[in-house]
C-alpha cells in the first residue's frame, strides 16, 4: 500500500534444493535454497514456502505453503544458473516443524517473489529499523541498503539472546546495532520498544524513518510512538496466507479508512497509519 | 503411432478445449495466474462471485488450515460488477474463456446480475452461486431448500438466454433434488459443490480462529463428499455437471469425469500450486493417451458399478 | 503445589471418570484392545451396532483411504445381542464403563434391542445408531428426518428407563432441528457425528473403490465438519452431547469440548493407535492443569464468541 | 481360520527406529527395525507399519498403517534390550514410496505381532511353498523352520529377476528352490503357477502340503491347482486392513460356508478350500 519501487521480475513457481538448513541453536534455522530462474527481489519481498520438504508422494496435510521474508538472495540469478536464496524461520508450528527436517539435497516448493518492497525513506534522514521475533528476517537486506546511503539504527528484540535470530549478520554491518531481551540475557532487558524511546527523545518528524517487522503487539506499540514523535512508520505485516499472490483473500488488513487490503500483494508493507490495529486479531 | 486425442467438452453450452476450468474465489479474475501459467491452457476459469455493488469481506483470520483442507470466511469480497465488466475482463487474453460467477441476496439482485454479465460477449456463461456457507444472508438459504433455488433459477432464467449454470451447496440433506430443481427451472448446467460448512478452534486462546466464527471447507479432505454428491446428481438429472471439491490431480480429475462429471474445477490446489490446473489439464491427456482413450467425453460417466441399485 | 483436577463428567445421566469414550464399530467389544489400553483410564466405551440378530457385512473391499481420512462400508456386521450379552460384557473387566450401540430396520427393532441392552446392569446407557449412511435401509432414514427421528426415539423411550442417547447424522441440511427431535422425544444425550457419505473411485479398474459404491467418510478430515454440527446442536438444545470426529489428540477433544460437548468419543484414530483413547485422556488432564482449570466441566461451552449472532 | 499354534506373546505398540532401509536395486526393501520388548512372532504373522517414517508434526495424509509381513525377527527380545525385526516391501503406492524414504534413526510406528501362523504340515509330508512378488515375504520364516524337519520345495515367482525379492536368502537355504520370471530373466520363463505341475504331476494327496502367498488370481490359481490334485493348500490373503487387531471389520474375506472372516485376526492364513475366491476383488 505504500508506494514501492516496482518488482525486480515476475514471480516464479519452482521447486528449489535445499542446500543447508542451520540451526542456530535458539529454535532458529537459517535455511539455504537453490532456486533457478529466480528473477531477483527487493528487500521486504517474501516468498510462499511448502511446509516441509517434498516427500515421494504428495502428502495434503498440512495443506497450506507458509509465507517466508527473503532473508538474503535479492539479486537476480544469471541465465542457466540457480541463485541461492536464504530465509530465517522459528520451528513453532507444523510447518515451521517440518521445515526444519529438511536435509540437503530435499526439494521444497516455492513461489516468489512476492509483495511489494520497502519505500525509501528521504535522504539525510536517520533510518531506525526495529525487527522482533522473526520480523528480524524482513529487515536485513533492507539494512544493507540503506546503510550504504544514510545513519541506520537497528533495534532487535527476542525472549532471550539465544533466540535473536541472524545477530552476527547484522553485527558485520556498519549500523547503530542495539538489543533487548524480555531475560536481559543480552542488551537491554526488556522489550524492544524500551530502546526506541531514546531514538525517539528530541528527534524532529523530518529526521527519521522508522521500519518496524515483528508481533503484531509490538508493531501495534512503535505505531504509536512513532505517530505521538509524528514519525514516519512503515511496518511489515504478518497476516496468514494461503496464496500469497492475491487471489484467496485470506490475508486482507483492515484499513483506517475502511475497508481491507490484501497483505500479499498491496503489503507487506504499509504505513502505520494506514493500518486499523484495532481490526488485527 | 498414437492418435490425437480430442479432449475438448462441451459444458452447459460452452465448448471448451478441455474440461479443466478453475473454481470462482480461486481463480481471482484470472490475471493474477499470468505468471504462472497461460490460460489458454485450460479449460477456462470461473471468476470470484460478484455482486452488483462492490463489497468488502469478513475482518481477519479469514482463513485456518485443517488436516488436508482449509477452512475460508472470505464472504464474497469482490470488486463489483461494473469492475469486472470494464477493468477486469479488457485485461484479460483473447481466448480465455470466462464464466462469471454471480452473488445476490435476493432473486432480483440475481437476475439483474445475471443479465448484466451474460451480456457481455466476453462472458461465456453465468454461474448463480447459490451456496456460499458463511454470508449471513442470502446465498445458502436458496442452496439449501429446492423450491426456492427452483425459483431463483427460474427468474435468472428469464433473463439470461446464455449458459447458465447454477453452483450448489453440499450442506444438504439430499443433492439429487437441488439438481432437479435446477434442471426443471431451465438452467444449462449443475456446478458442485461449493464449501462445507465448518468450524475451527484455538485451544490456547479459546476462541473460534475464524472472525466469522463459522467457514467454509475446502481441498482433498472434501474431495470424496464432492464425488459421492457428482455421482447421485448425475443419476437424477441430464443436466451436465462440473464436478469441484479437492481436486488436486487429472487423476483426481477423472474420478469425477468418471462419475458422470463434462468437466471439473480445481479451487484451493491453485493457491498451493498456480501451475495446478495447466498440470491437470495435460495429465488428463497422458491418461487418455495411456489407455487408449480417443476422446475425453468418452470418460464421462464411465464408471462401472456392479451393483447399479446402491445409492 | 498443582491442584488435584476433576476430571469427572457427567454424560447422559452416566457419570464418567474422564469425558473421553471411543466410538462405535472403532472398538470392537472392547477387549480387542486388552493388549494396548487398560480400559478403566477412559471414561467408557461404546460397542458395535448391534442387531437383534447376528449380521454380516458387505463383501470386501470394505475400507479405502482419502487424505487425512478414511472411508467404509461395513454395514452393521455384528454378533447380535444375545452373543453380546452373554460372551461380549461378560469379558470385560469390572469398572468399565460400556454403552451399548443398537441399529434397527424399523422402531419396533430398535425398541426391543434397546430394552434388552438397557436391562443389563453391565450396559451404562444405550446409544441408538439412527445414522449409518451405507445401510441399504434403517438408520440413515430415521436420521434424515426430524419426524420420523422424533417418533423412533420416542418409541425407544417408552421402553427404555436407562439412559438413552441418540446418534446423529452428519448428512442433513440443519443439525438443530435433528437434535431438538431428541430432546423433545425423551432422549437423554446425542451423539454427533457419524461418518458423510462419501465415494471413492479407481481410476485404473474405472469402477468404485468400496463394493457398496458409497461409504462413510471418517478421521480427522471431517473433524471441522464435526465441531461445527457439535457447536449448533449445542445452541440449539440443553441435552449434554458427546463430539465425534476426527479426533487425535487432546487438543482436538477439548475443541469439542469448548464447543459445548460434555464427552467426545474416540473412532478411527484407535485404529492408527489403540493407545489413543488413554493418551488423549492423559493430555486432556495435562493441558487442564497447564491452564489451572480445575474441572474438566470448566471447559464445556466455554468458547468465547466474539459475534454470537454468527451461525 | 486353521488350527494354528497360539500366539507367542500379545502384541505391542510402539515406536521402532529404523537401523537400515536397504533397496535391493528391482524397486523392493528390506527394513531394518529395533523394537523394544517385541514379544517374538510366529511365521504368517505381520505388524501394522506407519505409512512412512515419522515426522516432527503428525501428518493424517496418508492415513492408514500398512500390513507388512514380519520377514524375520522371530524370536523375543530378552528384558531390556531391542530386537531386531525385519519387513520386506515394494514401493509402489504411497505408504511404500514413503516408508523407502525412511532414513535410519528415524521412527515408525508399528502395531503386532498379528494374525495367525501357518498350521504345520503332517510329518514327513513334503512343503511347497508358492510365493509371488512380495508375498514370497510371509514364506521365509516358514521355509527356515519347515526345513528342518521335512523336504521343502520353494517357488518364487517375479515379473523379472530384479524383483524377486529376498532371492539369496532363500537360496541360502538347504531347500530345492525354483524360480519363474515373466521376462524370462532368470529360472522358468512364465508364472510360478507353472513351476508347480511337475511337482504335482504324481504327488499323492497326503504326501504335500502347499503354502502360497501372493497375489490373489495366483493365489486362486494354485488353490484350483491343488484342489484338483486334492492337495492341502495353505494360503496368507492380502485384504486391505485399516486396523489389523479385528476392530474394523475392513479386510472381511468372504467364506465359502457363507458370512466373512477377519483376515487379520482369523487369519491371514486360510486353508484354500475356507474362501469364497469368487467373493474376492
Ligand atoms: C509476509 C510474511 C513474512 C513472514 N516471514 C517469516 C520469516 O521470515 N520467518 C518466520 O519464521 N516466519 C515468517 N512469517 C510467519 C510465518 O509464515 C509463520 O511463522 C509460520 O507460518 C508459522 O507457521 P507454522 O507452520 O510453524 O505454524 P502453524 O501453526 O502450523 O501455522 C498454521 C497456519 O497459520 C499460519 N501462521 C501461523 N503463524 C503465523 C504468523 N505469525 N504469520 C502468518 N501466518 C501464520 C501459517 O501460515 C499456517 O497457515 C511470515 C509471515 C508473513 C505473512
Ligand atoms: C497380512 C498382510 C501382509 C502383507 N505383507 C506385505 C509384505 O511383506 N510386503 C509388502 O510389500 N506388502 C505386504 N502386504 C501388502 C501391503 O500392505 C501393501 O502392499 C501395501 O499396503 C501397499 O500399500 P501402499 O501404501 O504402497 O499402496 P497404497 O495404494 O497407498 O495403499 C492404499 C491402501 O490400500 C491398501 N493396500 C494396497 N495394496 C494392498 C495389498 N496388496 N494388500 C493389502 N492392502 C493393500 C493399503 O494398506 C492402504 O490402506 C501385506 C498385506 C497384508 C494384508
Ligand atoms: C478462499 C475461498 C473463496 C471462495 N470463494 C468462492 C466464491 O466467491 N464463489 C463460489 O461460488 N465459490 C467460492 N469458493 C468455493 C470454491 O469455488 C470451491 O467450490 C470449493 O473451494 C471446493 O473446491 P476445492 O476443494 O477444490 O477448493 C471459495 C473457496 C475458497 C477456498
Ligand atoms: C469402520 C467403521 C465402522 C463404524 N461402525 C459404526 C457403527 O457400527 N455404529 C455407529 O454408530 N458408528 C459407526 N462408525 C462411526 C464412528 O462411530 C464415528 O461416528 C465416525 O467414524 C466419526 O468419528 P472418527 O472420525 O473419529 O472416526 C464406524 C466408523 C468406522 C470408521
Ligand atoms: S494470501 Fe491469498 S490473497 Fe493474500
Ligand atoms: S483390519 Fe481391522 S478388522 Fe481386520
Amino acid at each position: 500500500m505504500t508506494e514501492s519501487p516496482a518488482l525486480n521480475g515476475s514471480p516464479i513457481r519452482t521447486r528449489a534444493t535445499v542446500i543447508e538448513n542451520r540451526a542456530d541453536g535458539g529454535g532458529g534455522f537459517c535455511l539455504t535454497l537453490a532456486v533457478s530462474g529466480w528473477p531477483g527481489a527487493l528487500p521486504g519481498q517474501f516468498v510462499m514456502l511448502s511446509a516441509g520438504p517434498r516427500t515421494a508422494v504428495e502428502r495434503w496435510d498440512p495443506l497450506l505453503p507458509r509465507p517466508m521474508a527473503i532473508y538474503r538472495g535479492h539479486q537476480p540469478g544469471s541465465a542457466g544458473e540457480s541463485t541461492e536464496i536464504q530465509v530465517l524461520y522459528k520451528a513453532t508450528g507444523a510447518g515451521t516443524r517440518l521445515l526444519a527436517e529438511a536435509l540437503p539435497g530435499q526439494l521444497v516448493r516455492v513461489v516468489g517473489p512476492l509483495g511489494v518492497g520497502f519505500p525509501s525513506p528521504s535522504s539525510g534522514q536517520r533510518v531506525c529499523l526495529v525487527g522482533g521475533g522473526t520480523g528480524t528476517a524482513s529487515l536485513y537486506e533492507w539494512a544493507v541498503r540503506c546503510a550504504r546511503k544514510q545513519p541506520v539504527s537497528v533495534l532487535l528484540g527476542a525472549r532471550r539472546a539465544q533466540e535473536l535470530i541472524g545477530l552476527e549478520d547484522f553485527e558485520a554491518l556498519d549500523v547503530d546495532l542495539r538489543c533487548a531481551t524480555e531475560d536481559g540475557s543480552l542488551g537491554t532487558a526488556g522489550r524492544v520498544t524500551a530502546l526506541l524511546e531514546p531514538l525517539l527523545a528530541d528527534v524532529k518528524p523530518e529526521e527519521m524513518s522508522l521500519y518496524v517487522c515483528g508481533p503484531t503487539p509490538m508493531m501495534r506499540a512503535c505505531s504509536e510512538r512513532a505517530s505521538r514523535a509524528g514519525i514516519r512508520c512503515i511496518v511489515s505485516l504478518e497476516n496468514n496466507m494461503a496464496c500469497g499472490f492475491g487471489v484467496c483473500l485470506g490475508c486482507a488488513v483492515p484499513l483506517t479508512e475502511g475497508g481491507f487490503s490484501l497483505v500479499c500483494k498491496a503489503g507487506p508493507i504499509y504505513d502505520a497509519r494506514e493500518v486499523d490495529w484495532a481490526g488485527l486479531p | 503411432m498414437i492418435q490425437a486425442v480430442d479432449t475438448s467438452v462441451e459444458f452447459a453450452g460452452i465448448p471448451l478445449r478441455n474440461p479443466v476450468l478453475t473454481a470462482s474465489g480461486t481463480f481471482g479474475y484470472g490475471t493474477e495466474f499470468a505468471p504462472f501459467l497461460d490460460l489458454r491452457r485450460i479449460g477456462g476459469f470461473v471468476g470470484k462471485s460478484l455482486t452488483l455493488e462492490p463489497r468488502f469481506g469478513n475482518p481477519p483470520p479469514r482463513i485456518a488450515e485443517t488436516p488436508s483442507g482449509m477452512l475460508n470466511a472470505i464472504s464474497i469480497e469482490n470488486i463489483g460488477v461494473d469492475a469486472f465488466l470494464n477493468e477486469a475482463l479488457p485485461a484479460l487474453p483473447d481466448g480465455v474463456v470466462v464464466i462469471a460467477s454471480c452473488f445476490g441476496t435476493d432473486p432480483e439482485d440475481y437476475a439483474r446480475l445475471a443479465q448484466r454479465l451474460s451480456d457481455s460477449p466476453r462472458v461465456a456463461g453465468v454461474e448463480i452461486n447459490a451456496s456460499c456457507p458463511h454470508v449471513k444472508s442470502g446465498g445458502i438459504e436458496f442452496g439449501q431448500d429446492p423450491k426456492l433455488l427452483g425459483e431463483l433459477v427460474g427468474r435468472v432464467r428469464e433473463r439470461v438466454s446464455g449458459p447458465l449454470i447454477v453452483k450448489l451447496s453440499p450442506n444438504v440433506t439430499r443433492i439429487a433434488p437441488m439438481a432437479e430443481a435446477c434442471q426443471e427451472a431451465g438452467a444449462d448446467g449443475v456446478t458442485l459443490i461449493n464449501t462445507i460448512q465448518s468450524m475451527e478452534v484455538d485451544v490456547e486462546t479459546r476462541r473460534p480462529v475464524l472472525s466469522n466464527v463459522l467457514g467454509g471447507l475446502s481441498g482433498p479432505a472434501i474431495r470424496p463428499i464432492a464425488l459421492r454428491m457428482v455421482w447421485q446428481a448425475s443419476r437424477a438429472v441430464d443436466l451436465p455437471i462440473c464436478g469441484v471439491g479437492g481436486i488436486t490431480s487429472a487423476e483426481d480429475a477423472i474420478k469425477f469425469l468418471l462419475c458422470g462429471a463434462t468437466a471439473v474445477q480445481v479451487g484451493t490446489t491453485n493457491y498451493i500450486n498456480p501451475m495446478a490446473a495447466g498440470e491437470i489439464a495435460d495429465g488428463i491427456l497422458q491418461y487418455a493417451e495411456r489407455h487408449g482413450v480417443s476422446r475425453v467425453t468418452d470418460l464421462i460417466g464411465a464408471l462401472e458399478v456392479n451393483s447399479p441399485s446402491a445409492s
